[in-house]
């Protein structure tokens, strides 16, 4: 039998906020599925649209936006930025056609270590039906 | 309607009174139908203007070349550019003035007014001819236009032969001026968004389909992004030399620049590309419909920006080309913005 | 069927030597075809550089052809793929094609005194000719050279020319003036001025950034030296190497194919900007 | 070899050709190009001008020259990619764009052959269709030494009787295409010849546009490089690069190494085309770029199609086709460019 597929997750994480998370997920040992190529951004507010469409054309099979919560950010207002342009890229790739369960975003503080462990899982679970991820990626 | 002989008039007296450094409108060509951008330098020459159906070009792009140009004299001409804009073009000037780009004293405004119909989709209009050669395109009273073709003239709906954008035109006369030649009629568009919706409307592995065929057939010429009075940076990151390099970046910098897309044009990178430029143009985008109309292949870039400009209304309520002091798209926000989709 | 040229043959770095440090650094590099390959080639003439991943980069042949064992290239540091290369290590693998170019028409230059004029990194080219002259003395006349740099730490070949004194006239100079240096100061033209080279049965071979070459063509003019007696090399930036892509042409000369060296009676016809 | 082909025909001709990958003008929308075809009924020669010449075919605008991926230890190995022996027919190649390629044969000929131009050209016999009416408002041909029957460059041409075809088999390849379907052709009646030289005259007549004096444009370009007609005449210039990527002569291309990993290394070595219009095209590394404006870029567009081509190669590297002038998105009209440059005083 063919090994089930391990989809291939990657996560622009806020240093202040969802990087502390996943840090206290980790610290805390708790579990949650490998699949994650986690990215440090300095705010959820800095991952350019073009960090996810490279993303995407380099072979994820999911991406992640992950910052404070409204009200938390670090730089005041980075994540309400995030928010509207998240929405806006989230909407674009929904209409080209590609499954809108790749693109996901989150607010994940550092406290949520829990949280943070159960989108993962949350996000795994949803990817695996879909399988790899070719739409976007590189055919060169 | 809009009289050339006032356009003529307006034109020769700004730059007879040396108000304009120039005047870019829309010059007859020798070749027929449709005319050329023309940049009118004296006075002599203001009987080259013309103002037809078949005056599609956006020609606020210019003003990009004219700032490059001015940047590189050491003593400019600080008077003002005269512009002939049509009700999106000006739309496209109020983006570019409110970025900053351009600053309200760098243009005089010769604004012309579509009123109850537009200009033509070049592509319908021969067809509609069934090969007979347009010679000449005119306005006439109400919604149609007069034809001449070797065989005489020929009435026709506008409305069959309207470039898309037109249909769905939100400004038909010009939102910002300094002149205004023709009627500030307001011609009600039942839904602007009437075309996309077809595509919206499909199931998602049809539009997945659709895209795949469309974007594939890129040639990647970059006419789209050439044209656009939007695209005016100095780097692009579809470019192999994706910054402006000069004497004093170093290798350094040269070498660690990020290649996010490779030129092959394949559909992995030519989707990078044009999402890519989709979303540079959120917020900024006025529908001019420019980068469709020139695609050698025909692919309906349009829709892109057409989407992304439904969802800032739908999402944000904004729209873009209509007010210099408001905030850009994506450099603002409200408490209230939607987060349904956020976990 | 014919080679592919397009393909590079596979070469390891034997050797590499950094020439200069700073900002703008240069280093030389001893390569080694990894299998035999007839690649023999003119003084003047390039090779097409590969850094796998990173692109390719014409750059000339700084060794002398005498020399069968390795090729020698000097490379500054200035974009993507010279950058890679000055972060190798001895021992790594590149590609090399080519050779291309016309090189210098050295058959004719027999008898005659040879003055080599050079700026900053422009040495390498020359540096190739030079050996291949002093190899062959008996074939040339005197021969001298006239060499400067910004300052004395961007002086390439720095122990080479050492022993080039023993056995040819080597003057250098650099731009500013600073302390401990002896020779020169002032830019390469001036020094020619200064110099005086004679163009009595003389060729004056000069390579080197494009304000420095116009100037000293300028200067060798007033001492006398015809458009003939002086060659130069030319540089755009290139991808083929052949003559096909279309990009390295000054009027309907391609550089990579029909250059880069020309002398002053056939560049001054072509424009100066292309 | 001359015969005729009953129009009703073509298709059992084309059936015939199944040893070969069939090329030819497909509509999708309103934009015709050269695709391969699967149903031979799909033929159309009812077309107008494709918006890419058959140069797409043998100069693919992507194409692999190697292969390299890090190897174990610390090589590195590098695989040659050649394109695949796939012998191939294009129909309804207009004369234009078979000549284009005798003018791109030339640049990929000579000191330095390039392999992959060569295999594909070689395998490729091309079927032309003459223009009995031109198939674009801006043919020229007639002005660059060419015609709207011109068989150079072509194997086979096919020339529109009404109900059949007048077909012309000029090389061994043209023949070999003919002999797997000889009973569908018949040999041509004088009636057939006459009626075909009588359209052949009239379909000259058809060409409106032409481009005046243009043995004296060579010369007088080489006076012009400082003229302010570049300037002028490039005003509204986009610097988009429509008009040589959809030009049947240009050759120009570029080589980029495309990755897929950097570690382990592993990435193709790429030719694709580029554009004397882009400005980044002759950007040095430094930073320093000798065509500047673009102005230089219109320049050097017109320099080459009609100075220093022709005093390389003889030929104007144009043929006529119309596509620049179709196609450009503010007009510029290269035969109004050239008649500014013959009228040229200063």
């Amino acid at each position: 039998m063919a090994e089930e597929f391990e989809p291939k997750i990657v996560a622009f994480l806020c240093k202040w906020c969802s990087s502390a998370g996943s840090d206290l997920a980790g610290v805390s040992r708790m579990e949650y599925p490998p699949n994650v190529v986690p990215i440090q951004v300095m705010c959820s507010g800095s991952v350019s649209p073009l960090y996810v469409l490279s993303a995407f054309n380099k072979g994820a099979d999911g991406v992640l936006v992950s910052g404070c919560h409204p009200g938390d950010c670090h730089y005041i207002k980075g994540n309400f930025y995030a928010r509207r342009r998240i929405a806006l890229v989230k909407r674009l790739l929904d209409f080209i056609g590609l499954e809108p369960q790749r693109f996901q975003m989150s607010w994940v503080s550092a406290a949520e270590g829990t949280k943070y462990t159960q989108i993962i899982k949350d996000f795994v679970q949803e990817l695996k039906p879909l399988g790899p991820q070719t739409k976007l990626r590189r055919d060169l | 309607m809009v009289n050339l002989e006032d356009l003529k008039k307006e034109a020769k007296t700004v730059l007879e009174e040396g108000k304009v450094k120039y005047i870019i409108g829309y010059e007859k060509s020798a070749n027929g139908l449709m005319p050329v951008p023309g940049f009118i330098k004296s006075p002599e020459e203001v009987e080259k203007l013309i103002w037809t159906p078949a005056c599609v070009y956006n020609l606020t792009k210019f003003l990009v070349d004219e700032k490059r140009r001015k940047s590189r004299e050491k003593k400019p001409d600080e008077r003002p550019v005269g512009l002939v804009v049509k009700g999106c073009d000006s739309r496209a000037l109020v983006v570019l003035l409110q970025e900053k780009f351009i600053n309200r004293d760098d243009v005089f405004i010769i604004g012309v007014s579509c009123e109850e119909t537009g200009v033509i989709d070049e592509k319908k209009l021969i067809k509609k001819l069934k090969g007979k050669k347009a010679e000449k395109i005119e306005f006439d009273e109400k919604d149609n236009f007069i034809v001449t073709t070797q065989e005489g003239k020929v009435k026709i709906a506008a409305s069959e032969v309207l470039a898309e954008r037109c249909l769905e035109c939100k400004a038909n006369s010009p939102v910002i001026y300094d002149v205004l030649l023709g009627e500030k009629a307001k011609r009600s568009v039942d839904n602007p968004f009437q075309s996309l919706e077809k595509i919206e409307s499909l199931p998602e592995r049809e539009r997945w389909k659709f895209w795949k065929e469309q974007l594939s057939k890129c040639i990647r010429c970059y006419a789209c992004r050439s044209v656009c009075p939007m695209c005016y940076c100095d780097e692009c990151v579809a470019d192999t030399i994706n910054f402006a390099v000069t004497a004093d970046t170093t290798a350094e910098e040269k070498a660690q620049k990020i290649k996010w897309l490779e030129k092959s044009p394949v559909k992995s990178e030519n989707f990078v590309y044009h999402l890519v430029r989709a979303i540079h143009l959120a917020g900024r985008c006025i529908d001019c419909g420019e980068c469709e109309r020139v695609c050698p292949l025909d692919i309906p870039i349009r829709f892109l920006n057409k989407k992304l400009e439904k969802d800032a209304k739908e999402l944000f309520d904004y729209e873009a080309g209509f007010d210099p002091e408001q905030p850009s798209l994506v450099s603002s926000f409200k408490d209230e913005d939607p987060e349904d989709f956020i976990r | 069927m014919k080679d592919n040229t397009y393909i590079p043959k596979l070469a390891k770095i034997i050797q590499i030597k950094e020439e200069v440090g700073g900002a703008r650094p240069i280093k030389t590099f001893r390569t080694q075809f990894i299998q035999d390959n007839n690649f023999s080639f003119k003084c003047g003439q390039c090779a097409m550089l590969s850094v796998f991943g990173k692109g390719e980069s014409m750059i000339s042949i700084s060794s002398t052809p005498l020399i069968k064992d390795y090729l020698q290239f000097s490379i500054l540091k200035m974009g993507r793929v010279t950058s890679s290369l000055h972060e190798m290590q001895e021992g790594d693998i590149i590609g090399i094609r080519g050779p291309y170019g016309n090189g210098f028409p050295m058959e004719k230059w027999k008898g005659k005194n040879l003055i080599f004029i050079g700026g900053g990194i422009g040495l390498a080219p020359i540096w190739s000719v030079l050996h291949t002259a002093l190899e062959k003395k008996e074939e040339y006349g005197d021969s001298m050279l006239i060499y400067g740099a910004r300052t004395s730490k961007d002086i390439v070949f720095k122990q080479e020319l050492a022993e080039l004194r023993k056995k040819m006239k080597v003057h250098l100079s650099v731009d500013v003036e600073e302390p401990g240096w002896e020779e020169f100061i002032g830019f390469v033209p001036l020094n020619v001025l200064e110099i005086k080279p004679s163009p009595k049965n003389s060729v004056a071979v000069t390579c080197g950034p494009p304000i420095m070459i116009k100037f000293v063509i300028q200067n060798l003019k007033a001492l006398g030296f015809e458009d003939e007696q002086i060659y130069t090399t030319v540089e755009n930036k290139m991808k083929c190497g052949i003559g096909k892509c279309g990009r390295c042409n000054i009027g309907l000369h391609y550089v990579c194919k029909d250059g880069p060296v020309y002398s002053w009676a056939e560049l001054k016809n072509l424009p100066q900007e292309y | 070899m001359e015969k005729v082909l009953d129009k009703k025909s073509f298709p059992q001709w084309v059936k015939k050709l199944s040893s070969y990958t069939v090329y030819a003008p497909v509509q999708e929308d309103e934009v015709w190009n050269y695709e391969v075809i699967t149903n031979p009924e799909q033929v159309n020669l009812d077309f107008p001008n494709t918006v890419l010449s058959p140069k797409k075919i043998i100069f693919p605008q992507r194409e692999v020259y190697l292969e390299f991926s890090a190897s174990n230890e610390d090589g590195l190995e590098v695989k040659e990619v050649l394109p695949e022996e796939e012998p191939s027919v294009i129909f309804g190649v207009r004369p234009c764009d078979a000549r284009a390629l005798t003018l791109t044969d030339k640049v990929f000929g000579g000191d330095f052959e390039d392999i992959y131009y060569w295999k594909r050209r070689n395998q490729v016999a091309l079927v032309g269709l003459a223009c009995h009416t031109p198939p674009s408002p801006n043919c020229f041909c007639l002005s660059v030494d060419g015609s709207p029957f011109s068989k150079e460059g072509l194997d086979v041409l096919m020339s529109d009787l009404g109900s059949k075809y007048f077909v012309e088999a000029f090389s061994k390849k043209g023949e070999q295409l003919i002999n797997p379907a000889k009973t569908l052709f018949k040999p041509p009646t004088e009636k057939d010849k006459k009626e075909l030289d009588k359209n052949r005259t009239e379909a000259k007549k058809r060409i409106s546009r032409q481009i005046q004096n243009i043995k004296k444009i060579p010369p007088k370009l080489k006076g012009m490089f400082d003229s302010s007609l570049w300037d002028e005449e490039s005003m509204s210039c986009l610097r988009c690069g429509i008009c040589t990527y959809l030009c049947p002569t240009c050759h120009c291309f570029d080589i980029n190494d495309e990755i897929f990993s950097s570690s382990p290394l592993s990435g193709k070595r790429i030719r694709t085309w580029d554009n004397c219009q882009f400005p980044d095209f002759t950007m040095h590394s430094s930073g320093h770029n000798p065509r500047q404006g673009k102005a230089s870029r219109l320049r050097q567009r017109i320099m080459h199609k009609f100075q220093y081509f022709v005093e390389r190669y003889k030929n104007y590297q144009c043929t006529g086709c119309g596509r620049c002038i179709s196609r450009c998105p503010v007009g510029i009209d290269i035969i109004e460019v050239l008649d500014k440059v013959s009228s040229y005083e200063g």
